[in-house]
């Protein structure tokens, strides 16, 4: 069993998993009258389409770099994006198709010049290469971490919201302290803990993002416990459980997706400031607040080494925005009086 | 109201104590005292007696309960003992640091607020023409662009081509105003998108109720209904929204103090991080709750001078 | 000498995603000075939006004035600028609204917000402004105007702020009051009070008033004339008296059928079925044709003139047109009688 | 009204661009005989007796003088010259019984200090005057490295060597601070000659000469430790140096002045051939120090320091990758920019070492066996040097053939290493890999591919890098390379407990003897000590102990080759480069010449302080017009507001084109907005 989750199967299954149960959820969903109304507006907005289809493309750039197979000469997994990619290194920076190196005291020829439409990196690799690979790291930080914190929000906040008391006031108590920790100290606490690494970042920013949504379930949990309907399923003798799962829950779910998905770009944006404060993604994993971060030192060479930066940079701000205007355009679209914050 | 303050201060107990708690819990469970302390000791071959010094110097000798009493009593009354990597007494630097960090962060946090407000008031203003439009749209994507990347790239276009300030060091007094000029910009430059777009629809909420309408069928003109009637109203959830600000100023004042080389408490948390320096960011982290309860016993205040629905008993 | 207030085929419309929304579409009524005139009508016929439109309140970007002349005193309101306006705005004309819970800033004290009123248009310095502040509202009816000038809307109940609304509307003595419901959110009690007061204060100040309401029960006592409205249009016009007698417009007549009268006592309340349509899909000739019990096929296809039926009462209705060749005779068919569930609208709005 | 408060903002804002300069020192410090120096980090300490770093010794040394101090000109050799020291230390044989009842052969010194020595001026001091220095000065120096709670990093220098030191160190253990009063064996104080103390060894050790040129002999007032304690170590420093402290600001700036008590010191006024012409002793004879004043700003960032540079704000530069380009253009020369602005260039060879180390302790990559041997072989064969000089030192530095770096006796520039010929097809060592047992990088017997671990802690882009590098030499051998990357505490923590397969580490000279480096491999100074790929050969250990008692001569150079072929052969150590050191600094800095060992070189140093004043300005104008361009842009893109407002104001609801048409309008209500 511990081979199989090794194995190259294990690594593709999980992405095409993931992707396949995001296609059918996101099918079926259009078949609930609310979800359809939404995907009617939706449909109409064609800022909000290009936005979603911009997210596709990253989501599917991330889908490549996910599906993959370990060589058998060197022992190491490459994925798909490797291989549309598989260039020999350069030896050191070069602008975008440009024919030379530039970092190096004596410029040399490059082995694939005018080939690197983005330039290259301190070690040759491809700039587009490396900000490509940075969007499957985006999509884990912020899939990985919704699905760490959405469960346990929604868990904590339906039980306090419905059973209250001792297990609100429990729930309450513990959120309000975590909250009080500015988040950005309880993440540099927990990774400093936890080390270094994509799951730690995830349970790390997972632990400390709860809360919000968690607020938010017991709020709208405490609302429908009193609505008729509950106290009806409660008078015919339905079980505590099935209350929560068949009655509760569907509500509540259009104010969790959306603000899921509007807390997608923050979990995206914070994967950059950590980078920075050095309690990000390991330097092997390729990131864009890695590449950054590197544009420090980068921007003070002269020449200066801007591509990077605006590689990584662009890249992490067009998928933001995308993000912020699709979920804008989701909650107008869901409950037009919803809002952010 | 003083009665209302102490009560306020008095939740804010249990809070601190949870606080505490977490710090303990988080750091004391995770690293063994004998790796920490053999990181830290400055000799290439620290003996076991050298180690025992250490260990002992920095109170992680005792058994873990009276560690524990030890961190939540001495975490209560401001002792937080000494910086694990150099030894200092951790609250000299937090006093040498509070100067800097809070003149950068009171006046992001202030010039930040005035600057959104009025924008905000202006996009509000502009409601429905392509003012709006635009305005919101630049909000949009003002907010899309990570902190990082306006330090470095304001940083390097203010400081470096435009020369309009220093790129690092600090001066205190008066002369800390030219030290401060570049962060300031870039610290609200960087806040400005997000949090004029949340103010423009606080704003929005409010013109759509009724009370702005008596007050247009009673003449008053549309900048003095904006400007009194509705932002004065608006600045309640405004209010509130600032305590979420709280921790974006933190992480501002983490990365600009580090990037201008002001001599702050963000730089040296970053040093401790760094370091691994627990016992500083043990401190840091508490520190930071406190400002943030601080904070928000500050805005219950506020909230009650500007609401007058607040009771005060 | 012209009317106070002549209203000549106002349209507003809005914008909505759905289309175009003809909210009021071709209005025309007058106001006399000292006089009240009444419009009347379910809740979504266009009557607040008229009132809104008489002082060019209504909700931007969405509503906008499409058309139409409001005259007061002579002059068009429509031509006048946006600052012109909004000096006749709380001095020559007035307006008090239906919510008075939330009609008032809650951030601000009563004493601010009268007084604001008056030094709006420069008629009163601040000590004369805060000096009459007390005097209106003890006129108004309050217990400490004194003590009252310090509170916050908060601190004071439904009847009270209605008060106050009030005293902010007459702060400047306007030559016309609007009343957009003004008692609809109040109890029972109060709302003889308030409107008691409204008469006191016109006969006072020989005001016009122009009374938006969907509560018939005190038409009669307020007004001198009726406007009742049906989808954006006024279907009848004329005299209090005339039409509370004999209601000729087959809406009128259900309205007017649904009040409680001591003459009726025992029958059946007489309700109108159905409900108002939404603005965006009237019907395309007449409007009240699908709840119409008199309706015949040129009903759904010609839309009817506006224009006097007998003693120069207008009605717009194909029964009291002269030229519809195929129309039968008045009143031939019946009110509905056959008992229908209470119109969910006219119940909610009360 | 509101143009009035308009033009107020704007008054406002003018003023302040105006006040505006990037000037970072205190309002005409600049303008002061003041030299500005860079520090990458806060001290950990300025403690003598602990500081260890270059960047600490920067500062410590200026405060904290020494017996000997290196001659500021002098190279090839470094010259030992006295500074606190009155005369040369007489070395005298001491035969002694041990409690072992074994008769030792060691060595005796006697040092005799200046007379007229006297502390900085502090409160510590009676009525504030600075004490004179006296020999117990030093000998507390001694007691205090013997001390385990001051953690001085020099302590295993003196423990096996010195007489009772180690009795008299496990004594601090039971009696505290109090056992500073008992005497040191080892170190004893001349009854009759307050001046003259001297230090007893067990065997003979000539590098004692070059540990009292170090800032751990300094004398140190017992007073003032005493009485600051912990801030003695940063804060509070009182030496007898150049310079004393006038200010710390952590995170910012060290400020030393000055020291009106220091001892008359002059600037040499002979150097090398060549100096004169260099300009260097311009200021032969004048008294130091030379600057009144040195300012080191604290820096973390890189960037910020040649930033800093570039606008005339620091004196003087290092180069880096960052800046490599834009100041060297070919062969090393300086790039037409940076001479016009007047930097000057400065190249200096390092008595330093960097090096791949094996853990000679791991099963794959360690042991002696000829097996493991020619893995490792195999490994330094596949390593091009070249490629890390390039890219880590800017294409300059030299290829490292053994251990000992040039400057450093015992260094033969004609000496090659067999197992350092790097050649592209790696012939030679993939026939070493077969014959290790993995031809082709694969495991003979199971034909697994080798797996090794590099160990680092390459956080940083540079250090990927770096990782990048060493992956892509090696496995051109068919051999894996894992990258292991901790942080730099981890990292060390893990060399220190020997988990590891192999690692990049690198050494710099804290004397000019070969002892300093061949120390490296020595058995007993294994981990956690500075041996850390705990290479144990006892033939090596034999010679070691040989070699360290021998003067330079033809005869410790014999056993300085005997020692280098066995390490040779054994490959505990991928040499790869001896690093020269590249500087920048602007000419009116004056009397610069790198000193590779010495730290206190500063007070040689003078500047042009009107030069400098006038390049400061005319280097950092502001440039206002993009600024200027902004507002532009502002007003212009005001404009449509402004008319959206004046529409506003003068707004007619009626629409002037539209003509009433009251029966139009009447009957326009059909059909339209139906459905």
């Amino acid at each position: 069993m511990g081979r199989f989750f090794q194995s190259d199967l294990f690594y593709n299954l999980v992405p095409l998993l993931v992707t396949a149960a995001l296609i059918f959820v996101v099918v079926r969903a259009r078949r609930q009258p609310l979800w359809a109304e939404a995907y009617r507006r939706i449909g109409r907005n064609k800022i909000a389409l290009t936005a979603l289809g911009v997210i596709c493309l990253y989501g599917f750039v991330a889908l490549l770099d996910s599906i993959g197979s370990t060589d058998p000469k060197t022992q190491t997994r490459r994925t798909l994006l490797d291989r549309v990619f598989e260039k020999e290194k350069e030896k050191t920076y070069s602008a975008p198709g440009a024919r030379m190196t530039t970092g190096e005291p004596i410029p040399s020829p490059l082995k694939a010049p005018g080939t690197h439409l983005l330039g290259t990196d301190g070690v040759g690799d491809d700039v587009l290469y490396r900000t490509l690979k940075g969007c499957r790291t985006a999509f884990i930080i912020g899939g990985l971490t919704s699905l760490i914190a959405t469960p346990l929000a929604l868990c904590l906040g339906l039980l306090a919201g419905y059973f209250g008391r001792r297990t609100d006031d429990a729930v309450q108590y513990t959120y309000t302290v975590l909250s009080s920790v500015p988040s950005i100290l309880l993440l540099i606490a927990l990774i400093l803990v936890l080390g270094r690494g994509l799951l730690q970042i995830c349970l790390a920013l997972g632990i400390t993002r709860w809360v919000g949504l968690c607020r938010l379930t017991r709020g709208e949990t405490l609302k429908h416990r009193d609505r008729d309907y509950v106290r009806a399923a409660r008078a015919l003798g339905v079980s505590n459980a099935r209350i929560l799962a068949r009655h509760i829950l569907p509500n509540l779910l259009p104010v969790v997706i959306i603000s899921v998905t509007l807390g997608f770009s923050g979990l995206i944006l914070s994967e950059a400031i950590l980078s920075y404060l050095g309690v990000g993604v390991g330097a092997e994993i390729g990131s864009w607040g890695n590449m950054i971060d590197a544009a420090r030192d980068e921007l003070a060479r002269d020449p200066v080494i801007w591509w990077n930066l605006t590689s990584a940079a662009t890249a992490l701000f067009v998928l933001v925005l995308a993000f912020n205007i699709f979920g804008d355009a989701l909650r107008d679209a869901v409950d037009p009086r919803l809002r952010s914050s | 109201m003083l009665r209302y303050v102490l009560r306020r201060i008095l939740y804010a107990v249990p809070i601190l104590v949870g606080v505490a708690l977490l710090t303990f819990v988080l750091f004391y469970a995770s690293a063994s005292p004998q790796s920490l302390a053999r990181r830290n000791l400055s000799t290439r071959n620290p003996t076991q007696e050298q180690i025992q010094q250490w260990l002992k110097d920095h109170g992680y000798d005792k058994p873990l309960s009276v560690q524990f009493k030890n961190h939540v009593t001495g975490l209560l009354v401001f002792r937080f003992g000494k910086s694990d990597a150099t030894g200092e007494p951790i609250w000299n630097r937090i006093k040498q640091g509070a100067g800097p960090s809070g003149l950068v962060a009171s006046l992001v946090f202030l010039t930040g607020l005035t600057a959104a407000i009025s924008f905000a008031v202006a996009v509000a203003y502009f409601r429905g023409t392509y003012v709006d439009y635009f305005g919101t749209f630049l909000c949009v994507l003002l907010m899309s662009i990570v902190f990082i990347v306006y330090v470095i790239g304001l940083q390097y276009l203010l400081g470096k081509i435009l020369k309009y300030g220093p790129i690092a060091g600090f001066q205190t007094g008066i002369a800390a105003w030219k030290f401060v000029l570049l962060p300031v910009v870039i610290g609200v430059l960087a806040g400005l998108g997000s949090e004029t777009r949340l103010f423009r629809t606080f704003l929005l909420d409010e013109i759509n109720q009724d009370y702005v309408r008596t007050a247009r069928a009673k003449g008053v003109g549309e900048r003095a209904v904006l400007l009194r009637h509705v932002l004065k109203n608006a600045l309640i959830p405004i209010i509130t929204s600032t305590v979420a600000a709280i921790p974006a100023l933190i992480l501002g004042s983490l990365v600009l103090e580090n990037f201008f080389g002001i001599p702050g408490l963000g730089s040296y948390l970053i040093d401790a991080i760094n370091s691994q320096d627990f016992a500083v960011v043990r401190a840091m982290v508490y520190l930071g709750s406190i400002l943030y309860i601080v904070g928000l016993i500050l805005t219950d205040i506020a909230y009650a001078l500007v609401d007058p629905r607040v009771r005060l008993e | 000498m012209p009317p106070l207030l002549q209203v000549e085929n106002l349209r507003t419309y809005f914008h909505t995603p759905r289309g175009i929304a003809k909210a009021v579409d071709g209005v025309s009524f007058q106001v006399e000075q000292g006089k009240t005139l009444a419009i009347v009508g379910e809740s979504g016929c266009g009557k607040s939006i008229t009132a809104l439109s008489l002082l060019q309140l209504v909700p931007e970007p969405a509503g906008y004035i499409e058309g139409g002349r409001i005259l007061f005193e002579g002059r068009d309101l429509l031509d006048l600028t946006w600052d012109q306006m909004r000096r006749v705005r709380g001095d020559d004309i007035a307006m008090i609204f239906q919510e008075p819970m939330t009609s008032l800033n809650p951030t601000f004290t009563i004493g601010y917000q009268l007084v604001e009123a008056m030094t709006m248009h420069g008629k009163f310095t601040g000590a004369q402004a805060r000096q009459r502040a007390k005097d209106l509202l003890a006129r108004v009816g309050l217990q400490d105007p004194a003590q009252a000038l310090r509170q916050y809307p908060h601190e004071l109940s439904g009847g009270m702020r209605q008060r106050v609304m009030i005293a902010i509307a007459l702060s400047n003595e306007p030559k016309l009051l609007i009343a957009d419901e003004p008692t609809t959110a109040l109890d029972v009690t109060v709302q003889a009070q308030i409107l008691a007061l409204i008469r006191d204060l016109q006969r006072e100040q020989n005001m016009g008033v122009l009374l938006i309401t969907h509560d018939l029960g005190i038409v009669a006592e307020t007004s001198e004339e009726v406007a009742v409205m049906y989808a954006g249009q006024i279907v009848e016009y004329g005299p209090t008296s005339a039409i509370f007698h004999e209601p000729r417009h087959p809406y009128a007549r259900g309205l007017f059928a649904s009040l409680p009268a001591r003459g009726r006592r025992g029958q059946d309340l007489a309700t109108l079925e159905g409900i108002v349509p939404p603005p965006t899909a009237w019907p395309p000739a007449c409007r009240f044709e699908p709840r119409c019990a008199y309706r015949w096929d040129t009903c759904a296809q010609v839309p009817p003139k506006y224009h006097p039926a007998d003693s120069d009462r207008p009605v717009r209705c194909h029964l009291y047109d002269p030229e519809i060749a195929d129309r039968p005779a008045r009143g031939a068919a019946p009110i509905a009688k056959e008992p229908v569930a209470p119109d969910p609208t006219v119940e909610a709005a009360r | 009204m509101r143009n009035v408060s308009f033009i107020a903002t704007l008054a406002v804002f003018a003023l302040t661009l105006a006040g505006c300069n990037n000037n970072p020192y205190p309002a005409g410090e600049s303008t002061s005989n003041v030299l500005y120096r860079t520090l990458s980090d806060d001290p950990k300490s300025l403690d003598p007796s602990v500081t260890y770093t270059v960047d600490e010794a920067q500062v410590t040394d200026l405060i904290y003088p020494s017996y000997f101090q290196y001659h500021y000109l002098k190279r090839d050799p470094f010259v030992l010259q006295l500074n606190l020291g009155a005369k040369e230390p007489v070395r005298e044989p001491y035969v002694f019984t041990d409690k072992h009842g074994k008769t030792v052969k060691g060595e005796r010194y006697t040092f005799t200090i200046k007379q007229g020595l006297r502390f900085q001026d502090d409160p510590v001091f009676p009525g504030g005057k600075g004490r004179a220095i006296t020999a117990n000065d030093f000998i507390y120096s001694f007691k205090r490295i013997a001390d385990p709670g001051v953690h001085s990093p020099v302590a295993s220098f003196f423990e096996d060597k010195v007489v009772g030191w180690k009795e008299y160190a496990a004594e601090f253990e039971k009696k505290g601070k109090a056992h500073y009063d008992a005497s040191l064996p080892g170190v004893q104080a001349d009854p009759r000659d307050p001046y003259t103390f001297r230090v007893l060894l067990n065997q003979p050790y000539p590098q004692l000469r070059f540990l009292m040129a170090m800032h751990f002999t300094t004398p140190i007032p017992r007073e003032a430790v005493e009485k600051y304690g912990e801030q003695f170590a940063l804060q509070h420093p009182v030496g007898s140096g150049p310079y004393l402290m006038s200010e710390y600001r952590p995170k910012q700036r060290i400020v030393l002045i000055a020291n009106p008590n220091r001892h008359p010191e002059f600037y040499p006024t002979e150097g090398q051939p060549g100096d004169r012409e260099a300009g260097l002793l311009r200021d032969a004879g004048k008294q130091l120090p030379l600057a009144q004043k040195v300012v080191f700003n604290i820096n973390k960032e890189a960037v910020t320091s040649w930033n800093l540079f570039q606008q005339g704000y620091l004196d003087a530069a290092g180069v880096g990758n960052t800046n490599y380009q834009q100041v060297i253009a070919k062969a090393g020369m300086l790039t037409e920019e940076m001479k016009r602005k007047g930097v000057q260039l400065k190249r200096d060879v390092q008595a330093n070492i960097y090096y791949i180390a094996f853990n000679m302790k791991d099963p794959v990559v360690g042991g002696y066996t000829p097996e493991k041997r020619k893995l490792r072989q195999a490994i330094s064969l596949a390593i091009d040097s070249q490629a890390f000089i390039d890219l880590f030192s800017q294409g300059i530095g030299r290829q490292a053939e053994s251990i000992i770096p040039p400057g450093v006796f015992g260094y033969e520039p004609e000496y090659k290493n067999p197992y350092r010929r790097y050649d592209p097809d790696l012939t030679r060592a993939k026939q070493l890999l077969a014959e290790a047992g993995y031809p082709n990088g694969a495991d003979k017997k199971t034909g697994q591919r080798l797996i090794l671990n590099f160990d680092n802690s390459a956080t940083t882009p540079a250090g990927r890098q770096l990782v990048g590098l060493v992956t892509k030499q090696i496995e051109r051998l068919g051999v894996k390379v894992e990258s292991r990357s901790t942080r730099s505490n981890v990292f060390q923590d893990k060399v220190n407990k020997g988990q590891f397969q192999f690692i990049r580490y690198g050494w710099f000279a804290d004397y000019p003897d070969p002892e300093n480096f061949v120390f490296l491999l020595y058995g007993p100074n294994k981990r956690p000590g500075p041996n850390a790929s705990g290479y144990d050969n006892p033939e090596y250990n034999k010679l070691f102990v040989k070699m360290r008692a021998l003067e330079d001569g033809p005869e410790r150079l014999a056993v300085l080759r005997q020692m280098r072929a066995i390490a040779v052969e054994d490959v505990p150590w991928v040499y790869i480069n001896h690093d020269e050191d590249l500087s920048l600094h602007y000419d009116w800095l004056l009397n610069v010449k790198s000193h590779p060992i010495a730290n206190d070189t500063t007070k040689y140093r003078a500047v042009d302080v009107e030069k400098r004043a006038q390049m400061q300005r005319a280097w950092n104008r502001p440039n206002y017009l993009p600024l200027i361009a902004i507002a532009g842009l502002l007003v212009v893109g005001a404009i449509p507001a402004v008319s959206v407002v004046r529409q506003r104001q003068n707004r007619r609801v009626r629409r002037a084109d539209a003509p009433e048409a009251a029966a139009a309008a009447d009957s326009n209500n059909n059909g339209k907005a139906s459905h």
